[in-house]
C-alpha cells in the first residue's frame, strides 16, 4: 500500500546572514533529515519542544516551503521538486491544506467569514459556479459547527472558538486528503480546545481526512493520535503508535516529555528534569548526538558518534545508542 | 563592539552614493557655469571655452567624477565662481556661524521638549498633557520662515527688545578674536562679557525659531516613548517590587524611553540642517544655509555641491553618533 | 467590504468625530480650504495681478480686507488664489510618492533578495541628505518651474513611503493569512493584491495625509528662496518672502496674511492626519 | 485556618474602556494561609490575574476597586498609602509574570535588576548586596552566578529569565508569592524545572503561593488547595483533590471534563457549552454561569448567592451543586 504522505530524508536548511561581508554565511539546519508516513485517514502527532523544527517540517508538508534536500512523496509522487509557486497551481494543491496555530493572524482581517472559507475554494474548484460556490462554504461552516449567520462577519467580530472554526473549515472546503495542524489550539481555552479536538477527530473519522497534527502537548496528541512522531533538533528521535509510546518511551527525551507532563494520574513517571539549554541548531556537529548536555544516560560514545534512527520493534523507530537500556532500566510510565 | 564598527563600515558605501549623487545633481545644473563668465561681455568663445578647460567641463562625465573624487580626496572642493574664493575658505569662515545657532537652537529644543514630554506622559490626561499636544502639532504646523518674521515683528518693531536681525553682531562692534569661530565661546574666551551679550542677543530669536520648529518631533517622541515604556511589563514588575518612584521613572523608565528619542534628536538636527536655510535668510544669517542659497541663484554649482557634501556628511555623522549613543545605552545594540 | 464591515467602519468614524470636537473642526476647516482652492477666482474681490500704484503698502481696510502689497495688489485675493496652486503641488508631490513609493517599497519588500538590498542602498544615499537642502539642489538641477517643485518634493519623500511600505510588506508577508492564502491555491500576484496591498492601505494613508501638510512646507519653503514659482504668481511662500522686505518697518499685513494662510493650512492637515489615524489605526478598533 | 496570611473579601473591580464599564471581578472573596500552595484556576476572561494585580496594587489607569479588603496579616493593603505599599511589596509579597522575558528590563544586567530590589529592601553596603544578588541567583540554581548576574535578559533562555524573575521575587524572602501564569509560553521540560523550583523555596523559605493558572493539570500537581473561577467569580474553593474528585459547582465539573490530561479516550472529552456573559452587560444575572449552566432553578435568577468569606473547607457557589 502507498502511502498517502511519505517524506524521505527531508532536509530545510536556512542560510543566515553572515556576520561580516564576504564570510560564509552560517546554516541554520531546522529539520535535518526526516522520514516520515502518514497513512490515508491516520492521525499522527509530531511533537517536540519549541525550536526543534516541527513547525518547519509541517510547512514543508504543506508546501509552503521548498526542501533543501531529500523527496515528499504525496501518493508516490514527488512533489517536493515542484516550486512552492507552481505547486500552488497544480491539481495536488487542494489535497493537502493546513490550519494555523494563530487563528486571529491567520484570517485576513478585512474578509468576512465567507469569503475566507470561499477562497480557496475558488482558486482551487475554479469550476464550481457561484451557487456551488455557496453550497460549499454552508457545508463546510456546517461539518465545523459554525453558524450561518455568522458568515457575514469579520474576524474582529468572532470569539476565539469560532475563528479556529474558520480557519478549519477553511482548510476543508477544498476537500482535502491532508490536514496539517500547526498547534491549532494552543491559542484557546480548554473548554474550546475539546470541542476542536473533537471536531478534528470526527472529521478524520467520517471522511477520512489524514491529520498531521502538531502540538507541544503530549496529551492531546495521545487523544487524537494513533502515531506519534517526536522531535529533538531538527531529527526525529523516537516515533510510533502512541499508545507504545506512552507506554514505554525509549528515548531519553520522550522520557523526560511524558515525565514533565503535569498530570493528576497514578503511577505516573518519575520526573526526569532537563537541566541546561539545547545545543544550537546553526551547523551542528554531525557526529554527536543532539541531545548531548541534557541527556540523562550520556556516555563518551554519545559525544564521538550520532545514533541512527533504527528499529526497536516492528513500527517503533528510536534515534539513542541506549534506547534497550532506557527500556528496562526505569520504571514504565501509566 | 562588532556592532559599532559594522555600523562604522556601513557607512561608506553610503558616503559614497552620497558624493555620487551631489556629483550628479550639479552637473545636471542648467547653467553652464561657464556662462557665468559669459555675462562678462569682454569674453569671447574662446575665452569661455577656456574656462571650461581650466575647469575640466569639457572631459567625458566618468572622468570628470574621478577628477572630483581626487579633488575631494585632497580636501578640494573647488573654487566659488561668484566670490572666487576656495569652497573650503568659504566654509571655514561661514560654517561656525551656523554651527552656533544650530547648538544654541537644539540645546534650547531638547531642554524644552524632554521635561514636557515626560511630564506629559507621567499625567496622560492632564493640562500639561494637552498642553504638550498642542505645542507638538503647532510646531510642526509652523513655516520657520514665517516664524521668524513673526518674531522679528513681535521683538524687534512692537516691543523693540530685540536686536535689529541683521547677522551675527551689531555692526558697530568688533567680532572677537577667532579661536571656535563661535563668537559667544570666543567672547567667553578674551573676557568680553559685553560682546558675549551682544552675539547671544542677536542669536536668539533665529535660534528660538528653529528650536520652535524642532520642539515638536522631539516633545511628540518624548512623550510617545515614555508612556509606551511606562507601559510595559518590566515596569509592572518593578512596581511590584516596590522600587521608589524615582528609580522607575529615572533608572527604569526613562533610559529605556531615552532609545527612541535619541533617535529623534538624530533626525531632528538633521532637519535642522535644512531648516537652517531658511532661517538663516531670514536674519541674514551669514552662514553656509544663506550662502548656499546665493550660489543657487548665481548658479554657482561648486559651492552648492561643497554645501550638499557637507551637509550629508554632518548628517551622516550625527546619525553614526546616534547609533554609537543607542549602543551604549542599548546593550542589544551592540551586539 | 460586507455590510457590517460598512456599518462597522461607519460605527468608528462617528465614534471619532464626535468624540473628539477638535476632530469636526479639522474636517469642517479641510472642506473649507478646498472649496477655497475650487472656487476662489470667482469669490474674489479684486483681481490678484492688477497692479494699483495708488494703493500701495495700504492696511487691513473694508475695500481691502488683508490690505495691499508694494504694487498695490489685493492680498486677500492673493492669498485666496493662492491656495489652488499650493494644494495642487502638495497633493500632486504626495500622491505621486505615495503611489511610486509604496509600490517599489512593497516589490523589494514581497520578493527580498537583490533589489531589496540595492534599493535600501539608494534609499540610505537619499535619506542622508537633509530633505530641504536636497530638494532645494534638484530644483536647481532641474529648472525652476512648478512642475519641478512637485517632483523634487515627491523624490525627498520617496524614501520614507519605501521604507514604509517595505517594512509594513516583511512584516506581513510571514503573516498566517498570507501563508493561508498560499495553501489556498493563491499565486504571488493574487497575494499581494488581494490580502498584503488592501491591509497596508492604512498605514499608508496615514503617512500620506501627515505628509501633506510637510509637502506644503516644503513647496513654500522653496519658492520663499525664489526657487519655483516665479514673481507675479501668487503663492502663499513668494508672498511672505516679499512681505518680508516690510516686517522691520512695519508693514506686517503684506508676510503676515500668507504666513497665516499657510500656517492654517497645515495645521488643518496635521489635525486631519491624526484624526485618519484614529478612524484607520485597527488598534482603535477592539 | 483562623488566621490566614492573605484574606481577600468581597473584591470588586470594574475596568473603564471606550465600549463600557466591564465588570471585572464581583464580590470575589478566598484566603490563602501560612506556607500554603493555592491554585487560582480560570479560563481568560475569569478575572484571576486582575485579582492577583489588585493584591499586588498594579492594575492600570482604567481600573477602579469599588469595594473590598485585602487584609494582609491583618493590615488592609487597599488602605495603604504609597510609601508603605512600596514598603510591603517586593519584601512581604511579591509576584512573577507570564513573560519572563518582557518582565525583566530590557538594557539592565540581571544581576543589578536583583540588587535594585535588595538594596530596596534591606539597609546594606553595595559589597553586601552584591554578595546577596550572588545568592539569589545561586538559590534559583543558575549554572555560573557571578558571570551571569552581568548578563541581559535577552542573552538568557526563557528558562532562565523566568528563573530570575524568581530570583527577583524571592530575593527578600517573601511570605507571598503571587506566580501569575509563570510557565505558559515556556515548553513542557522547562515548565516543570521552573514548577518544582518555585514549589521547593517556597517550602524552604516558608513562603505561601499563588498560582494562577488555566492549566487545571499543573494546578493539580503542585497545589494544596484550588480556587476556581469563572467570569469574575470565585465558584468553587476546596483542597485539591476534593475538587478534582468531586467537583460540586457545575462549572468546574463541566471545566475537568473538558482537560486532556484528565481523560481517557478523545469520546470522554467534554466542553463547556455556551460562552461566558459579555462582562459590559447592566443586567448580568446573579450566577454569571445561569446562561450555560444544565442546573439551573429559578431561584438562581430570583435571589443572589455570596459565596461569602469563604471559610468552609469546600465552598462553592451554586444552589444546586453536584
Amino acid at each position: 500500500m502507498t502511502a498517502l504522505l511519505e517524506a524521505r530524508n527531508l532536509k530545510k536548511h536556512f542560510k543566515l546572514a553572515a556576520k561580516w561581508p564576504f564570510s560564509t554565511p552560517p546554516k541554520l539546519h531546522a529539520v535535518d533529515g526526516v522520514d516520515l508516513v502518514i497513512n490515508a485517514g491516520e492521525a499522527v502527532g509530531l511533537v517536540g519542544e519549541s525550536g526543534c523544527g516541527k513547525s518547519t517540517l509541517s510547512r514543508l508538508v504543506s508546501r509552503l516551503l521548498d526542501p533543501t534536500e531529500g523527496q515528499l512523496l504525496l501518493e508516490g509522487e514527488d512533489i517536493g521538486r515542484l516550486s512552492t509557486a507552481r505547486f500552488a497551481r497544480s491539481e495536488q494543491r487542494r489535497l493537502i491544506q493546513m490550519v494555523f496555530q494563530d487563528p486571529t493572524e491567520s484570517l485576513n482581517p478585512l474578509f468576512s467569514a465567507f469569503d475566507l472559507i470561499a477562497d480557496p475554494a475558488r482558486m482551487l474548484l475554479p469550476r464550481a459556479g457561484k451557487a456551488e460556490l455557496r453550497r460549499r462554504v454552508e457545508a463546510a461552516a456546517q461539518a465545523v459547527n459554525l453558524p450561518l449567520a455568522l458568515l457575514e462577519r469579520l474576524p474582529h467580530q468572532l470569539s476565539g472558538g469560532q475563528k479556529a472554526r474558520v480557519g478549519i473549515a477553511r482548510a476543508i472546503v477544498v476537500e482535502p486528503r491532508l490536514l496539517v495542524l500547526d498547534e491549532p489550539t494552543s491559542a484557546l481555552d480548554v473548554s474550546v480546545q475539546a470541542t476542536v479536538l473533537q471536531l478534528l477527530d470526527q472529521l478524520r473519522r467520517e471522511r477520512g481526512i489524514a491529520l498531521l497534527f502538531v502540538s507541544h502537548d503530549l496529551n492531546v496528541v495521545r487523544l487524537l493520535c494513533s502515531q506519534i512522531v517526536v522531535m529533538y533538533l531538527g531529527q526525529v528521535v523516537e516515533r510510533g503508535p502512541s499508545t507504545e509510546i506512552y507506554a514505554n518511551p525509549a528515548h531519553p527525551y520522550t522520557r523526560a516529555l511524558l515525565s514533565a507532563i503535569p498530570t493528576l494520574r497514578p503511577g505516573k513517571l518519575e520526573r526526569i528534569k532537563l537541566e541546561g539549554d539545547p545545543l544550537s541548531p546553526i551547523s551542528p556537529s554531525s557526529t554527536q548526538c543532539r541531545f548531548c548536555g541534557r541527556c540523562p544516560i550520556e556516555r563518551a560514545q554519545c559525544r564521538t558518534s550520532m545514533p541512527a534512527l533504527r528499529e526497536l520493534a516492528p513500527g517503533r523507530q528510536v534515534r539513542c545508542h541506549f534506547a534497550e537500556e532506557a527500556l528496562t532500566g526505569l520504571p514504565a510510565a501509566v | 563592539m562588532t556592532g559599532i564598527v559594522l555600523r562604522l563600515l556601513s557607512a561608506i558605501p553610503t558616503l559614497f552614493g552620497v558624493v555620487l549623487v551631489t556629483f550628479l545633481i550639479t552637473r545636471v545644473l542648467p547653467g553652464d557655469p561657464a556662462v557665468f563668465f559669459a555675462s562678462n561681455p569682454s569674453m569671447t568663445t574662446q575665452d569661455i571655452e577656456a574656462v571650461r578647460q581650466s575647469l575640466g567641463l569639457d572631459k567625458p562625465l566618468p572622468e570628470q567624477f574621478l577628477i572630483y573624487l581626487g579633488g575631494l580626496l585632497h580636501g578640494d572642493l573647488g573654487n566659488s565662481l561668484s566670490t572666487g574664493q576656495k569652497v573650503v575658505t568659504e566654509f571655514a569662515n561661514r560654517l561656525p556661524a551656523s554651527a552656533e545657532l544650530t547648538f544654541l537652537a537644539f540645546f534650547i529644543a531638547i531642554g524644552v521638549s524632554l521635561p514636557l514630554g515626560i511630564a506629559a506622559a507621567l499625567r496622560p490626561g492632564s493640562l500639561i498633557d494637552h498642553l504638550s499636544r498642542v505645542i507638538a502639532t503647532l510646531g510642526v504646523s509652523m513655516p520657520t520662515f514665517v516664524t521668524g518674521l513673526l518674531l522679528i515683528f513681535f521683538f524687534y518693531f512692537v516691543l523693540g527688545v530685540a536686536p535689529e536681525p541683521i547677522g551675527r553682531l551689531d555692526p558697530f562692534m568688533f567680532e572677537p578674536d577667532r579661536v571656535t569661530g563661535l563668537y559667544t565661546i570666543d567672547a567667553l574666551i578674551a573676557g568680553d562679557l559685553e560682546l558675549f551679550a551682544a552675539a547671544l542677543k542677536q542669536m536668539i530669536l533665529p535660534a528660538v525659531t528653529m528650536a520652535l520648529f524642532a520642539l515638536a518631533p522631539l516633545t511628540r517622541m518624548a512623550r510617545a516613548s515614555m508612556l509606551e515604556v511606562l507601559g510595559s511589563e518590566f515596569i509592572r514588575t518593578a512596581r511590584a517590587s516596590g522600587l521608589s518612584r524615582r528609580k522607575i521613572i529615572m533608572t527604569y523608565a526613562f533610559r529605556n524611553a531615552l532609545l527612541p528619542i535619541v533617535t529623534t534628536m538624530g533626525m531632528t538636527f538633521s532637519y535642522m540642517l535644512g531648516a537652517n536655510v531658511l532661517v538663516e535668510r531670514v536674519f541674514s544669517w551669514p552662514g553656509v544655509g544663506a550662502f548656499a542659497v546665493d550660489s543657487i541663484i548665481n548658479l554657482d554649482y561648486a559651492p552648492l555641491q561643497g554645501f550638499m557634501l557637507v551637509m550629508a556628511g554632518i548628517f551622516i555623522v550625527v546619525n553614526l553618533t546616534t547609533d554609537v549613543v543607542v549602543a551604549l545605552i542599548d546593550p542589544r545594540a551592540s551586539r | 467590504m460586507s455590510a457590517s464591515a460598512m456599518r462597522e467602519r461607519i460605527q468608528v468614524v462617528r465614534h471619532v468625530v464626535l468624540g473628539n470636537p477638535l476632530n469636526i473642526v479639522a474636517f469642517g476647516l479641510f472642506l473649507l480650504i478646498l472649496l477655497v482652492a475650487i472656487l476662489a477666482p470667482s469669490l474674489v474681490p479684486h483681481d490678484p495681478l492688477k497692479t494699483n500704484p495708488a494703493h500701495t503698502l495700504q492696511g487691513p481696510s473694508a475695500e481691502f480686507w488683508f490690505g495691499t502689497d508694494q504694487l498695490g495688489r489685493d492680498i486677500f485675493a492673493r492669498v485666496m488664489i493662492a491656495t489652488r496652486l499650493d494644494l495642487m503641488i502638495a497633493f500632486g508631490a504626495v500622491t505621486l510618492s505615495c503611489l511610486v513609493g509604496s509600490i517599489i517599497g512593497a516589490m523589494i519588500g514581497y520578493w527580498g533578495g537583490f533589489w531589496d538590498g540595492a534599493v535600501s542602498r539608494m534609499v540610505d544615499v537619499l535619506m542622508a541628505f537633509p530633505l530641504f537642502v536636497l530638494a532645494l539642489a534638484m530644483v536647481a538641477a532641474l529648472g525652476n518651474t512648478v512642475a519641478n517643485v512637485v517632483y523634487a518634493t515627491a523624490v525627498v519623500n520617496l524614501p520614507f513611503y519605501i521604507r514604509l511600505a517595505r517594512n509594513e510588506m516583511r512584516v506581513r508577508r510571514g503573516l498566517g493569512y498570507v501563508e493561508a492564502a498560499r495553501v489556498g491555491g493563491s499565486g504571488d500576484w493574487r497575494i499581494l493584491t488581494r490580502f498584503l496591498i488592501p491591509n497596508m492601505a492604512a498605514p499608508l494613508v496615514i503617512q500620506a495625509s501627515v505628509n501633506l501638510g510637510w509637502a506644503v512646507l516644503n513647496a513654500a519653503g522653496l519658492s520663499f528662496l525664489g526657487l519655483g514659482v516665479r514673481a507675479p504668481t501668487p503663492e502663499w511662500g513668494i508672498m511672505v518672502a516679499e512681505g518680508a522686505r516690510f516686517i522691520s518697518s512695519g508693514q506686517w499685513w503684506v508676510a503676515v496674511f500668507p504666513g497665516l494662510a499657510l500656517l492654517i493650512a497645515v495645521f488643518v492637515f496635521n489635525l486631519m492626519g491624526d484624526a485618519l489615524r484614529d478612524i484607520l489605526d485597527p488598534r482603535m478598533r477592539t | 485556618m483562623t488566621n490566614p496570611l492573605l484574606a481577600v473579601k468581597d473584591l470588586t473591580v470594574d475596568f473603564i474602556t471606550r465600549h463600557g464599564t466591564v465588570h471585572v471581578l464581583d464580590d470575589v472573596s478566598f484566603d490563602i494561609g501560612d506556607g500554603e500552595i493555592v491554585g487560582i484556576i480560570g479560563e481568560s476572561g475569569s478575572g484571576k490575574s486582575v485579582t492577583a494585580y489588585s493584591i499586588m496594587g498594579i492594575l492600570d489607569h482604567a481600573a477602579r476597586i469599588r469595594s473590598g479588603e485585602i487584609l494582609f496579616q491583618g493590615r488592609d493593603v487597599l488602605g495603604m498609602n504609597r510609601s508603605e505599599l512600596d514598603r510591603w511589596r517586593g519584601k512581604a509579597a511579591s509576584i512573577i509574570f507570564q513573560n519572563p522575558r518582557t518582565a525583566l528590563n530590557p538594557i539592565r544586567s540581571v544581576g543589578d535588576q536583583i540588587a535594585d530590589v535588595l538594596a530596596r529592601h534591606t539597609p546594606a553596603r553595595a559589597s553586601e548586596i552584591r554578595a546577596k544578588t550572588i545568592d539569589a541567583l545561586k538559590q534559583v540554581r543558575i549554572p555560573d552566578p557571578e558571570r551571569r548576574s552581568k548578563a541581559y535578559p535577552f542573552e538568557l533562555s526563557g528558562g532562565l529569565c523566568q528563573r530570575i524573575g524568581i530570583a527577583i521575587a524571592l530575593a527578600c524572602a517573601p511570605r507571598l508569592l503571587i506566580a501569575d501564569e509563570p510557565t505558559t509560553g515556556l515548553d513542557v521540560t522547562t515548565q516543570a524545572v521552573i514548577m518544582d523550583l518555585i514549589r521547593n523555596l517556597a517550602r524552604e523559605q516558608k513562603t505561601s503561593v499563588a498560582l494562577i493558572t488555566h492549566d487545571v493539570a499543573l494546578a493539580s500537581e503542585y497545589c494544596d488547595r484550588l480556587i476556581i473561577m469563572h467570569a469574575g467569580h470565585v465558584v468553587e474553593v476546596a483542597p485539591t483533590a476534593e475538587i478534582i474528585d468531586h467537583p460540586r459547582h457545575p462549572y468546574t465539573a463541566q471545566l475537568l471534563r473538558s482537560v486532556p490530561s484528565l481523560v481517557d479516550s478523545i469520546g470522554e472529552l467534554q466542553a463547556i457549552r455556551g460562552s461566558l456573559p459579555d462582562l459590559r452587560r447592566a443586567d448580568l444575572p446573579f450566577c454569571r454561569f445561569a446562561e450555560r449552566c444544565d442546573r439551573r432553578l429559578p431561584i438562581c435568577d430570583a435571589e443572589r448567592l455570596h459565596l461569602g468569606p469563604a471559610l468552609e473547607r469546600h465552598a462553592v457557589a451554586c444552589r444546586n451543586p453536584l
